[in-house]
């Protein structure tokens, strides 16, 4: 499959020869016109109107809703709470992200076992999952609105670090951190740019995209789903969905993004 | 979109709604509903789309206009306005001419509705895009232009 | 609630100050924990099992050094000493394959990832980081740009030596480098390293034209 | 049943512009599983947009319309308060009706 892409890029940037030769940027200008033509009517709506029915649903054992869920602002609080997670729970004693404290909330609330309530995180063709819908209706819940990720709690200090830990662990057949493609300014893989985590400015544009509609996919990709992705990439075993080291880097990189606005669910390749 | 301007019709597929939709003259005719050109959506190049629709020749047109980016970062979805400013402009088609199969959709624009469609097709490669307009009178013109397909990324 | 407040400060301001009053051991602890964490949070996967978080010494060093905490030049000497004498270098002393080949390796990324099939051929990514060639645009910045390697360098049997040593083991030459030990880690055979040492070195490459 | 459309309707000057987010799979079958099985062909053939009962826009989709598809197009002789009723038919046969009123 790739190789095929691969092929498409090489010949038709040949083709595009000697006008692209003398003017490089000129292609990255043209997909900078396509993302901007996409971004009025952005099918995450979809999404996003699904998580809202699924979200005051009546479900699971004890056929309840997710109304009164605290995703960190106070129970039935959605406006704004992506911009504060994660955050330190109380009831689980756990720093938790979106997607694991709406896990939290379908146990505690609506009777499903942790096991149930995790069984489907990512969505696929014909395959449309709860998760996916309620991560794009909550995120878009916070639009407009500035990232506020506080690490006042011990715990959420600690993920804070160990986050850090790992964005710089080297490991698998390749020796690839997270660091080796985000870890300094200014560089791109083939002709993709890539966001320095480690800086503010890139750590906001590239947190605040995030979910997004992949119009390669299909399907709308939760945070959860870009960490899974970039380590399958990096040559890592599988990351476990809501693990505890998917949350600690999540952290990691959503309190670099502090003060940036947030605008997401994005539209992206 | 505001979900309080949003008014969703539940069981669409019940007779009483089908029942509802006649009457409000969602058909145009008996079975117009159902019409679909399979004849023009199995053809390979625009010659045979136009004979498909019944038509001759097609003429190049500078009034017919596409407007999309030079180079699509994914096939998978590539964004295209077409408009028209042929007299008595009547359907407006979409094909892609490396396509599997060249048409991908065709729009009736009645009398009051602006012969301009915004819309996303999927494309297999780099193509010529064209823009086919039909008449009151039956008459074909058409415009193209060419849209490079790229796929970024990590690859592997 | 005035208590309240100084102790929440005090955690706040213990984090400011964060990483610069963290000496060795607590980075060391804070590293056994946090790879404690991910043996928590992974699982095997296809080809890809759990012993990819072990780290070799390069991995574990090189974890350390980032940002602007530099690798001394003392333990960067080491490390290049050590990973130099692990390179197998060709027992038939021939350092270049079929650049056409090589071109193709440096195109594919495909390999060792959970959803590629274990065994298959895989790729070297070349272009994800690196400029090689006039024709290929669409080539990554991680990298220097390679273009005209031969041509500037000379086409000499000791520059053919050290590309392949280069591609075999980058630590050798520039302690933790973001490059893959192509060579040293099997990510590419030995037939494999001298095809993209061609795409490098050939006079008649593209690279070199 | 298949998710709702989402539709927007606002003046745009003297005319009504509409915009339309359909939730479907536009299948193409040309592509395979993992299995290596053909997956069957599933879309949207037919369009119908109608305001106040009056047919504004009518079309024939061929698989090659993106997956999710998005539509937008612009007539006159509305005004806001009225209803833009949009219908879709696929090759299974499944209908599906949503409704907006125009801001």
């Amino acid at each position: 499959m790739s190789r095929i892409h691969r092929t498409v890029i090489a010949a038709l940037l040949a083709t595009a020869g000697v006008a692209l030769a003398q003017q490089p940027r000129s292609a990255v200008e043209e997909i900078e016109r396509y993302r901007a033509a996409l971004g009025d009517g952005n099918p995450a709506e979809l999404w996003e109107a699904r998580g809202e029915v699924i979200w005051k649903q009546k479900r699971g054992p004890k056929n309840a809703s997710l109304e009164q869920c605290d995703l960190g602002l106070g129970p039935g609080v959605v406006k704004g709470a992506y911009t504060v997670l994660p955050k330190y729970f109380k009831d689980t004693d756990k720093v938790e992200d979106l997607e694991s404290r709406l896990v939290s909330c379908m146990v505690s609330l609506q009777g499903f076992t942790p096991e149930q309530a995790k069984k489907d995180p990512f969505g696929g063709p014909g395959k449309k999952v709860p998760m996916d819908a309620l991560v794009a209706y909550i995120t878009s819940e916070s639009r407009g609105m500035k990232m506020n990720v506080q690490t006042t709690h011990p715990k959420e200090v600690e993920a804070y670090e160990l986050g850090r830990k790992m964005f710089y662990f080297r490991g698998g057949p390749h020796d690839f951190a997270c660091a080796t493609c985000h870890g300094a300014d200014n560089l791109r893989i083939r002709l993709q740019d890539l966001p320095n985590l480690t800086t503010q400015a890139d750590a906001q544009k590239a947190y605040t995209a995030w979910p997004a509609y992949r119009v390669s996919q299909g399907e709308v990709r939760s945070f959860q789903w870009r960490l899974y992705d970039c380590f399958r990439q990096q040559r890592f075993p599988e990351l476990i969905f809501v693990s505890p080291a998917s949350i600690a880097l999540t952290t990691f990189l959503a309190k670099n993004s502090n003060g940036g606005t947030f605008n997401a669910p994005s539209i992206k390749r | 979109m505001d979900g309080s301007r949003r008014r969703i019709l539940k069981g669409t597929g019940s007779a009483a709604v089908l029942g509802l939709a006649m009457a409000a003259g969602l058909f145009r005719t008996g079975s117009a509903w159902a019409e679909w050109n399979k004849a023009a959506f199995d053809t390979k190049s625009l010659a045979d789309a136009v004979k498909a629709m019944g038509g001759g020749a097609p003429a190049e047109s500078k009034d017919i206009v596409i407007t999309s980016p030079d180079i699509a970062e994914n096939g998978a979805v590539v964004p295209f306005t077409i408009a028209s400013k042929v007299a008595n402009t009547e359907s407006m088609a979409l094909l892609v001419e490396k396509n599997p199969n060249i048409l991908a959709a065709n729009f009736q624009i009645p009398q009051g509705t602006e012969p301009w469609i915004n819309t996303r097709v999927k494309m297999g490669q780099t193509s010529n895009v064209i823009a086919l307009v039909k008449t009151a009178d039956g008459k074909f013109y058409y415009a193209s232009k060419e849209v490079k397909v790229t796929l970024g990324g990590c690859g592997g | 609630m005035k208590n309240i407040t100084i102790v929440v400060l005090g955690i706040a301001g213990a984090v400011a100050v964060g990483c610069a009053s963290m000496g060795h051991h607590d980075e060391a602890a804070l590293g056994a924990k946090a790879l404690e964490l991910m043996k928590a949070s992974f699982h095997e996967q296809g080809q890809a099992k759990l012993d990819r978080l072990e780290q070799d010494n390069v991995q574990k060093v090189c974890s350390e050094y980032n940002g602007d905490k530099k690798i001394p030049r003392d333990v960067a000497e080491r490390l290049e000493k050590a990973e130099l004498a692990n390179i197998k270098y060709p027992a038939d002393g021939k350092y270049l394959g079929d650049w056409k080949n090589g071109e193709r390796i440096a195109q594919s990324g495909v390999g060792m990832q959970f959803t590629d099939t274990a065994g298959a051929a895989t790729g070297g990514n070349c272009y994800a980081c690196h400029e090689l060639t006039k024709s290929e645009l669409a080539f990554g910045t991680i990298g220097p740009s390679l273009y005209n390697f031969g041509k500037i360098r000379g086409y000499t049997s000791e520059m053919q030596k050290y590309a392949f040593g280069k591609v075999y083991n980058s630590e050798a030459f520039s302690a933790c480098s973001n490059m893959p030990r192509f060579g040293h880690k099997g990510i590419l055979s030995e037939q494999q390293v001298k095809d993209v040492v061609a795409l490098l070195m050939d006079p008649s490459s593209p690279v070199n034209k | 049943m298949a998710d709702p459309m989402k539709i927007r309707a606002s003046m745009a000057g003297d005319k009504v512009e509409v915009k339309v987010l359909m939730s479907h799979e536009m299948e193409t079958g040309q592509r395979k599983d993992s299995k290596g099985a053909l997956i069957p062909a599933w879309f949207i053939q037919n369009v119908t947009a109608t305001h106040n009962g009056k047919t504004v826009l009518s079309a024939e989709w061929g698989p090659a319309v993106a997956k999710n598809p998005f539509l937008s197009f612009r007539f006159a002789g509305g005004k806001p308060g009225d209803k833009v009723a949009i219908t879709w038919t696929d090759n299974h046969g499944d209908k599906r009706t949503d409704e907006a009123t125009i801001a």
